[in-house]
């Protein structure tokens, strides 16, 4: 298991070609991606990420942790960068590794849906028209009630 | 005890963290004491139900008691992934 | 969308950098990789993948075309490979890429679970022991049920 | 008629594709026929719920017809991915 929260980028091709290579119980490796996106009306400048320092990989690490325990995996990573991003970049990677393809996207998405509503980061978009905190959605938290 | 505000809690507020010396009970008690400081509180602390909070940097409520807590935290609902 | 059907091995990480790279309306990209693993009882030396050349491109390429209806994805893509590998080797990679992770996250577990049963491959395990063709499970066929 | 074997039904008739003339209706007339032929074909088609077929590439049933067909495929469930 492997947790990093980072101002700096990230490789997402080199960290899940690293990832869980080299191991023989391994059948199926999930990733996901979270990239910055221009959000339609006013064009993004910028993606602010603030976060909770220490307690953000307390938080990230105990929910990687569950996953372990709730699934059958070889492997987990997560990466999560804070600080100011722009369009195109890329926040965020979780990778899962398992013997079955069923385990592997349960736990990556059980991971994405618990670091989107319980791990201590807040996102602000900064557009020519001002910048605003982005609400937390209804739906990203319900979807928490799947689990 | 020290008390930390995130995003736009930690902006109405105007600082990221302060040393509180407080006898509150509880953190809704904390809360009550702190909005009676100054309306920029009170400002921030007007819906409980738009915050969240951590006690010792663990999600926790506002019933939660403050005895032998070193740090608190306040914020909005978190927006990571 | 691209489709590859190929007996030549693939590099999921530059694969997975590639795809999707410089589009602005992406905010979440889901990769799944099959990896050759040991089954447990006897030690596995070969896997061997036969397939039906024209029809294994027209139903993976069916397939991708029905995700990218179903959901509102950006881009498919979808490698397979055929032939013989070895444990540890990539059998196949897909991965969608679309503004929001239910999208990515479904379409993949499409693609998945539609190559797995509907398009004209079939594995082949060598041991010490002998070789056996690997049985579909009943599984497998009752995972398309869901969409 | 273009018809071809694939995996097990392959190594058991022998052969991954050979061109038959026939007047068979449907695909299970051809499968009757080609069980009527030798012991290995009887053997290949002795349970057809454990086969597929495909139909100038496409999958299809046992009841299909085969007028204007050019190619009929007989093979086992798939196992890809």
């Amino acid at each position: 298991m492997r947790v990093a929260i980072q101002a700096g980028p990230f490789d997402p091709g080199r960290e899940s070609a690293v990832f869980a290579s080299g191991r023989k119980d391994v059948g199926a490796i999930v990733t996901f991606t979270g990239v910055v996106r221009d959000t339609g009306d006013a064009s993004l400048e910028a993606m602010e990420i603030e976060h909770y320092p220490g307690m953000t990989e307390a938080a990230v690490t105990a929910i990687a942790q569950e996953a372990q325990d709730r699934w059958s995996l070889a492997d987990v990573l997560v990466i999560h960068r804070h600080g100011r991003l722009v369009t195109g970049d890329m926040i965020m990677m979780v990778a899962t590794a398992a013997r079955h393809r069923k385990d592997a996207f349960e736990a990556a998405e059980y991971l994405m849906d618990y670091l989107k509503s319980r791990a201590p980061f807040w996102k602000r978009e900064v557009t020519a028209e001002g910048a605003s905190w982005v609400d937390a959605r209804d739906e990203d938290e319900d979807a928490l009630s799947r689990w | 005890m020290n008390v930390l505000y995130f995003a736009w809690v930690r902006e109405r507020i105007g600082l990221p963290r302060e040393e509180i010396d407080t006898s509150a009970a509880t953190v809704a008690d904390l809360v009550e004491e702190l909005k009676g400081r100054e309306e920029r509180y009170a400002v921030a602390f007007s819906d409980l139900s738009a915050l969240r909070v951590a006690i010792d940097q663990e999600l926790s409520d506002f019933d939660a008691k403050l005895e032998g807590v070193r740090e608190v935290a306040f914020f909005p609902p978190m927006t990571g992934g």
